[in-house]
């Protein structure tokens, strides 16, 4: 199996606190791969890190075997740094956010951010806006127009995939929690991406409607070719879903390795005591 | 002729009126500190505050006006804070901001109805402006008072905002603003209390500027308001320190550029000065980081 | 209402202005009307410029007048006559330009000189974020006045005295034309693929950057389409005052434009059209009448004075901004459809 | 609540759009326009000029036209001293009608609005603008005081003969009058060689000890500074509170009452040049400062515009004249018409108060004789120095 994605004893530090701690972890093609921990444990930091917004204090990042981010601690840092492995890595390569979803990963948001002036098929559209071949003048002066209709059509597809094509006119906002979640993937999904990252696609579902997203998930990562890396707290679909599963807390990793034998792990366990597992 | 008595009067002019600066500039930097506005209407007060001398003094002796135009300089600002801008509590920034500059609008167009748009001479303060001779050059007393003045003042802010009970609701609002709220912080006791502060340097400033340049007129508030903002920006916006070293570079530097026979950019000099500073240090001096949670 | 019936009423309405703005030329050429339709159109195109900035790209800038300086000096500079150039440069001995440049290519130019200054300056300041990129532009913006003022530059600027002399528009349905074109232009822009960007960047930028969306490039690249028409607004403002000097163009500009686009309704282009043709009528003249004594019988109604207006003026401004925070327009677009809604609306209020 | 402001607000658009629409122009009556400053930097100077002109027209308000009595009115504009506003406040004249415009005070507010009364067709009077760029390439602008080019030269002549050798000139950024004025003042005083330091400050400068200070370094024996009465009243009280020791001169803006109020009590040797003297002995010189006494006198508003008391200004003896000499162009014209009052204006010759008035070809008054007064700082009073001419 080829790898995909990378972390190499990814750091990432802010002032004094370690929010991920030498993390190591690697992602599969065609894998869904779920990274869990209690609240707080880092999970959303991990995908910050991995797709740009934050810039890791320390480590590598792999992408098809690309590197994505290297860094080593530097300026303040350099006295603050408390991780490990500071020595290992000599280059700084840092990409933007924008870049990295240009070369294949795509994220939804655990606290959701659509774009909230716009219509359920805005938002779509305008994920398709990073694969255009147009320039400010052929699409101003509506020379593209091939592009564009192809575009639209892209967009309409996706939305009817995620089953959102008769809400398509509605202010995105307007829509329920559940379905604003599934507009979300099916953006995310308007940027073609190779390896799509899901932070707690299940979050505020009801049982039925976890168990259609677990459906759901793997008939797109079938569909779209993609590997899946997702948060969740909802056990019940991560050990249905996962491939195998990362289990950090306090930044570090505690376990990893198949849904069972992550379930029989004494650590893992210990760091969910008093956490009840099914909602 | 004598170095020091040649660039000493540069020097000292740049000391009074950076300090000038300073007393506006922190009105400006205590509210974009709490509230993450800039209150382009803080010139204006200053400049009302002006007028409000010219109008006082002509009907009462001197002494009975100051204190009357710092009481009403301190009743505008609150008004201003009530009327427009605490209505926009939850609205965006921008809304606030330009509520800002709606109110300025009104206070300056106010000013030149009530004045028939003519400047007004300020009224000579006995003492204050008289005339003294420092060090082979001659001046107004008011170029020593305010330095020292300013200085006091801003001790006693300091000094207010570390140990009193008001003080540290303010620090606790700029630092988190709902968080204070749920602790049970009035937060709009605070937020009046900060422009009632504000309001009260403004006078002060209004008092001392208006000293050394004898005329008010309806816009003469938006330079010194744009080099005391500034100032706070430069010194790192929430930090009064920071803003009142922040004035008195600027008002320095300011007159230095004036003697060296590039008058046309004293002005712009102050703004290419910002520029750089949010470019290279965009928190100031002494401002803090923040960033954005995802 | 169908599509194509629906297009037709809208040309038919853009033929109805035109045709109004040629009429009013007409019969009344030297009216208040005329003075407000083209000063209106101008500030229409700023005003729409500063919103594409502003209200679609949600990048809060200040530096409008300072692109509207650029615009015009250049327009004014590249036009005037070389016969009267001597008379014009008077302090300068002529100046050091001796050409003239064709109407339509120097307000080109003069698009292109405010656009490649805000590349310049966007560089640096389009790091910063909200207030600080407001600030940072607004001293922008003096620092370019300051310059245009310069001696040194005496030659090319004039330096601080007016620059006149250079061909003007002749009739208000030209102004109407320009504008109209440019107007255009920015809204098949924000219509566009980038357009769509530019909401995205203004609605959510972490997650516009997560869809792949450029932060940087499409903020540059709206601050120089911005600066452009600004340019082009400079100039034809240049045109409609018929002299041109550095001095107008202070912060109190910016404002004025600002206050339009928030009248107007932030992110509606037909909201700032709208709010700039009102913000210059009510201020050059419905409400011109407060300024003078009025007398009803022998009574003298009181306040009525100069200044007066602009105190009334301030009062309207301060009460659309305080209780209707969105404008006129909000966020939406004129259309036939909003309107019929409207209608039906009403007619079913009365039912009741 | 919402709903009734924006109703009220409607209604007062409708009504303000009536108001605004409202005013018809009568049959039998004459439009002058004054396009004087009322406000602003320039608004004491503009209120006296315009005091001027309402005086000569309480004198003379009807003209008889092809055996028709006509009225004449007056309206008034402010162009607030400001370039941006002289557009729009030079286009509410034109929309009246106006047959003929006199002003303004201000050299650059006249430049702004010259395009628009001549792309209107209608005649303007400068009566003190003294910048050449107001009439030169302009049909329709006429001027009846002197040209800066003079006026710098009679105050480099009386500078370098009086004063000294060194002059620190101070102009206002922006401002044509004070530019040019100070240009002229530099070239001429160059010419006779003496030694200039020139500097200009941006508008709205307060703190002017920076240059006054530098003025001192540059051994000036005398400051020449052209500006506004707004600065002029904070650069002679910083002089004075500074301890300058050189002299103070200025052209005509500076004979005001904004001026001796500033000057008063304090030591400083200020002197200006300008158009008219009120102890003028010339017939008619003496029967308008009377009658100007006393109108001003019987009316406290007017009274209030002058300053506050009765000195006459040179400005007013100039408005009364360029509101004379516009009622002789109308009569010569025999017709409101602007066209026809512009066609007739530049043959028109007037004697008025500030002696003949005859037009050159590029529409400017001949004029060779400048007042020099200075500053009696003790009692805040101007005295009579010199009348200065040049040889042409």
């Amino acid at each position: 199996m080829r790898n995909v994605l990378s972390l190499k004893d990814v750091t990432m530090q802010f002032g004094g606190v370690v929010a991920v701690n030498n993390l190591s972890m690697d992602v599969n093609e065609g894998e869904i791969v779920s990274l869990i921990g209690p609240n707080g444990a880092g999970k959303t930091t991990v995908f910050n890190v991995i797709t740009g917004v934050y810039e890791a204090t320390n480590g590598r990042i792999l992408f098809n075997e690309e590197v994505m981010l290297e860094n080593y601690p530097k300026g303040k840092m350099k006295k603050l740094y408390k991780g490990e492995n500071a020595g290992v890595y000599k280059k700084s390569v840092v990409k933007l956010p924008d870049k990295i979803t240009k070369m294949g990963i795509a994220r939804t948001f655990q606290n959701i951010r659509l774009f909230k002036s716009m219509t359920v098929f805005e938002n779509v559209l305008v994920a398709m806006h990073l694969r255009r071949k147009s320039n400010v003048f052929t699409a101003t002066f509506k020379l593209n127009m091939k592009e564009e209709k192809a575009m639209r059509e892209k967009a309409l597809e996706l939305l009817c995939e995620v089953g959102l094509e008769d809400v398509k006119d509605e202010l995105a906002t307007s829509l329920p929690y559940g379905k604003q979640r599934r507009l979300e993937i099916a953006r995310a999904l308007a940027t073609q991406p190779t390896l799509l990252l899901l932070d707690e696609p299940a979050a505020g579902m009801n049982p039925q409607e976890t168990d259609e997203l677990t459906a759901f998930i793997k008939h797109i990562r079938d569909k779209f070719n993609l590997t899946v890396l997702l948060i969740e707290h909802h056990m019940n679909l991560v050990m249905d879903i996962s491939d195998r599963i990362y289990v950090i807390d306090f930044g570090k990793l505690i376990s990893s390795g198949t849904p069972e034998v992550v379930q029989a792990d004494q650590r893992v366990i210990d760091a969910y005591l008093g956490v009840t597992e099914d909602e | 002729m004598d170095f020091i008595a040649k660039y000493l009067p540069y020097l000292l002019a740049g000391i009074s009126v950076g300090g000038q600066y300073a007393l506006i500039a922190i009105g400006y930097t205590m509210v974009y500190g709490i509230l993450r506005l800039i209150n382009f209407a803080h010139a204006d007060i200053f400049m009302v505050a002006g007028f409000i001398m010219v109008y006082a003094s002509a009907s009462m002796p001197i002494y009975l006006s100051i204190p009357l135009v710092i009481v009403l300089t301190v009743v505008l600002g609150f008004v201003v804070e009530r009327v427009a801008y605490k209505p926009l509590r939850s609205a965006p920034r921008m809304s606030v901001m330009i509520s800002a500059i709606g109110v300025s609008y009104l206070l300056q167009n106010t000013a030149w109805y009530v004045t028939g748009g003519l400047a007004k001479v300020y009224p000579t303060i006995p003492w204050i402006s008289d005339t003294v001779t420092f060090m082979g050059c001659t001046t107004k007393r008011v170029t020593f008072i305010t330095p020292v003045l300013t200085i006091l003042l801003v001790v006693i802010l300091v000094l207010l905002i570390k140990y009193t009970k008001i003080g540290i609701a303010m620090r606790a609002v700029s630092k988190d603003f709902e968080t204070s709220q749920l602790m049970g912080i009035k937060i709009n006791t605070v937020i009046s209390m900060t422009f009632i502060i504000g309001s009260f340097l403004a006078a002060v400033g209004s008092l001392l500027y208006f000293s050394n340049y004898a005329t008010v007129t309806p816009t003469i508030g938006a330079m010194p308001g744009l080099k005391a903002f500034v100032a706070a920006v430069f010194g790192g916006i929430g930090s009064i320190p920071g803003a009142v070293i922040g004035a008195f570079i600027i008002g320095i530097c300011e007159n230095f550029i004036k003697a060296a026979g590039l008058t046309t950019f004293s002005d712009a000099f102050t703004f290419a000065l910002l520029i750089v500073v949010l470019i290279v240090k965009p928190n100031g001096i002494f401002g803090e980081s923040t960033s954005e949670k995802v | 209402m169908k599509k194509t019936t629906k297009n037709i009423i809208y040309i038919a309405l853009l033929l109805l202005i035109f045709a109004l703005s040629y009429v009013v030329d007409i019969i009344a050429p030297y009216s208040m009307l005329v003075t407000v339709l083209r000063k209106g159109a101008v500030y229409a195109l700023v005003a729409v410029s500063m919103n594409l900035l502003n209200g679609f790209t949600g990048l809060f800038s200040l530096g409008q007048a300072g692109f509207m300086l650029l615009g015009a000096y250049t327009y004014a500079i590249f036009t005037i006559p070389t016969a009267v150039r001597e008379s014009v440069y008077y302090y300068y001995e002529g100046g050091i330009i001796n050409f003239q440049m064709n109407m339509i290519l120097a307000m080109l130019l003069a698009g292109v000189v405010a656009a490649i200054f805000a590349y310049l300056i966007g560089l640096p300041v389009l790091k910063l974020k909200s207030d600080y990129l407001a600030i940072a532009t607004l001293g922008f913006a003096e620092i370019v006045r300051a310059l245009a003022q310069w001696d040194g530059f005496g030659k090319i600027t004039n330096g601080s005295n007016l620059l006149k002399k250079f061909p003007v528009l002749d009739n208000t349905t030209q102004y109407f034309l320009i504008v109209a074109i440019c107007i255009a232009v920015i809204a098949m822009l924000i219509h566009s693929t980038y357009g769509r960007a530019f909401k995205a960047i203004r609605d959510d930028e972490i997650a516009a950057q997560a869809m792949g969306i450029n932060l940087a490039r499409h903020e540059q690249l709206s601050f120089v389409i911005s600066a452009f028409f600004a340019g082009i607004g400079g100039a034809l403002l240049a045109i409609f005052q018929t002299t041109v000097q550095a001095n107008a163009f202070k912060s109190a500009m910016t404002y004025e434009i600002l206050l339009i686009v928030v009248i107007g309704g932030i992110g509606s282009i037909t909201g700032s059209i709208l709010g700039s043709f009102l913000f210059i009528a009510c201020s050059e003249w419905w409400l011109r009448f407060l300024d003078e004594p009025m007398f009803i019988g022998t009574f003298q109604v009181p306040l009525l004075r100069t200044g007066f207006r602009m105190v009334v003026f301030s009062v309207i401004i301060m009460i659309v901004v305080l209780f209707f925070r969105r404008g006129i327009m909000g966020d939406k677009e004129f259309s036939l459809d909003r309107i019929a809604k409207l209608f039906r609306k009403k007619a079913k209020g009365d039912k009741k | 609540m919402k709903r009734i402001i924006a109703l009220a607000l409607a209604c007062l658009m409708v009504l303000a759009c009536f108001a605004g629409c409202g005013s018809k122009k009568a049959d039998d009556v004459i439009y002058i326009g004054i396009y004087e400053p009322a406000s602003g930097d320039n608004g004491a100077g503009g209120k006296q000029e315009t005091l001027g002109i309402q005086y000569a027209n309480t004198l003379v308000n009807t003209v008889t036209l092809g055996g028709k009595e006509y009225k004449i009115e007056l309206v008034e504009v402010d162009n607030q001293s400001s370039t941006d506003k002289a557009i729009s406040a030079a286009s509410q004249l034109v929309s009246k009608g106006c047959s003929i415009v006199l002003g303004s005070y201000g050299s650059g507010v006249s430049i702004a609005a010259a395009d628009t009364f001549a792309n209107a067709k209608i005649p303007a009077i400068g009566c003190s603008c003294t910048n050449p760029a107001v009439t030169d390439g302009n049909e329709y602008y006429y001027r009846i005081c002197y040209l800066d080019p003079f006026q710098g030269t009679v105050l480099a002549n009386y500078a370098f003969e009086e004063k000294g050798e060194t002059a620190y000139v101070l102009a206002q950024l922006g401002d044509d009058y004070s530019v040019g004025l100070a240009t002229s003042f530099q070239s001429a005083y160059e010419a006779l060689g003496g030694k200039v330091v020139y500097e200009t400050f941006p508008e709205g400068t307060s703190d002017f000890t920076a240059y006054i200070t530098s003025a001192k370094n540059a051994g000036a024996d005398v400051m020449f500074a052209p500006t506004s009465t707004t600065s002029a009243s904070l650069i002679i009280s910083q002089a004075a509170s500074n301890g300058a020791e050189y002299a103070l001169m200025a052209g005509d803006t500076w004979e005001s009452s904004v001026i001796l109020d500033a000057a008063k009590g304090t030591n400083l040797d200020v002197s200006v040049s300008t158009f008219f003297d009120e102890n003028d002995d010339t017939a008619a010189g003496k029967e308008f400062v009377t009658g100007f006494k006393a109108w001003l006198n019987a009316n406290p508003d007017k009274l209030t515009n002058n300053g506050g008391n009765d000195i006459v200004a040179a400005v007013s003896a100039l408005g009364f004249d360029g509101y004379m000499t516009a009622v002789e162009a109308i009569k010569a014209a025999d017709s409101a018409d602007s066209q026809a009052v512009a066609d007739a204006l530049g043959g028109v010759v007037y004697t008025g108060v500030t002696g003949e008035i005859k037009f050159d070809e590029i529409g400017d008054a001949v004029r060779n004789l400048a007042y020099i007064k200075t500053v009696d700082t003790v009692n805040g009073a101007f005295v009579f120095g010199k009348i200065q001419t040049i040889a042409d």
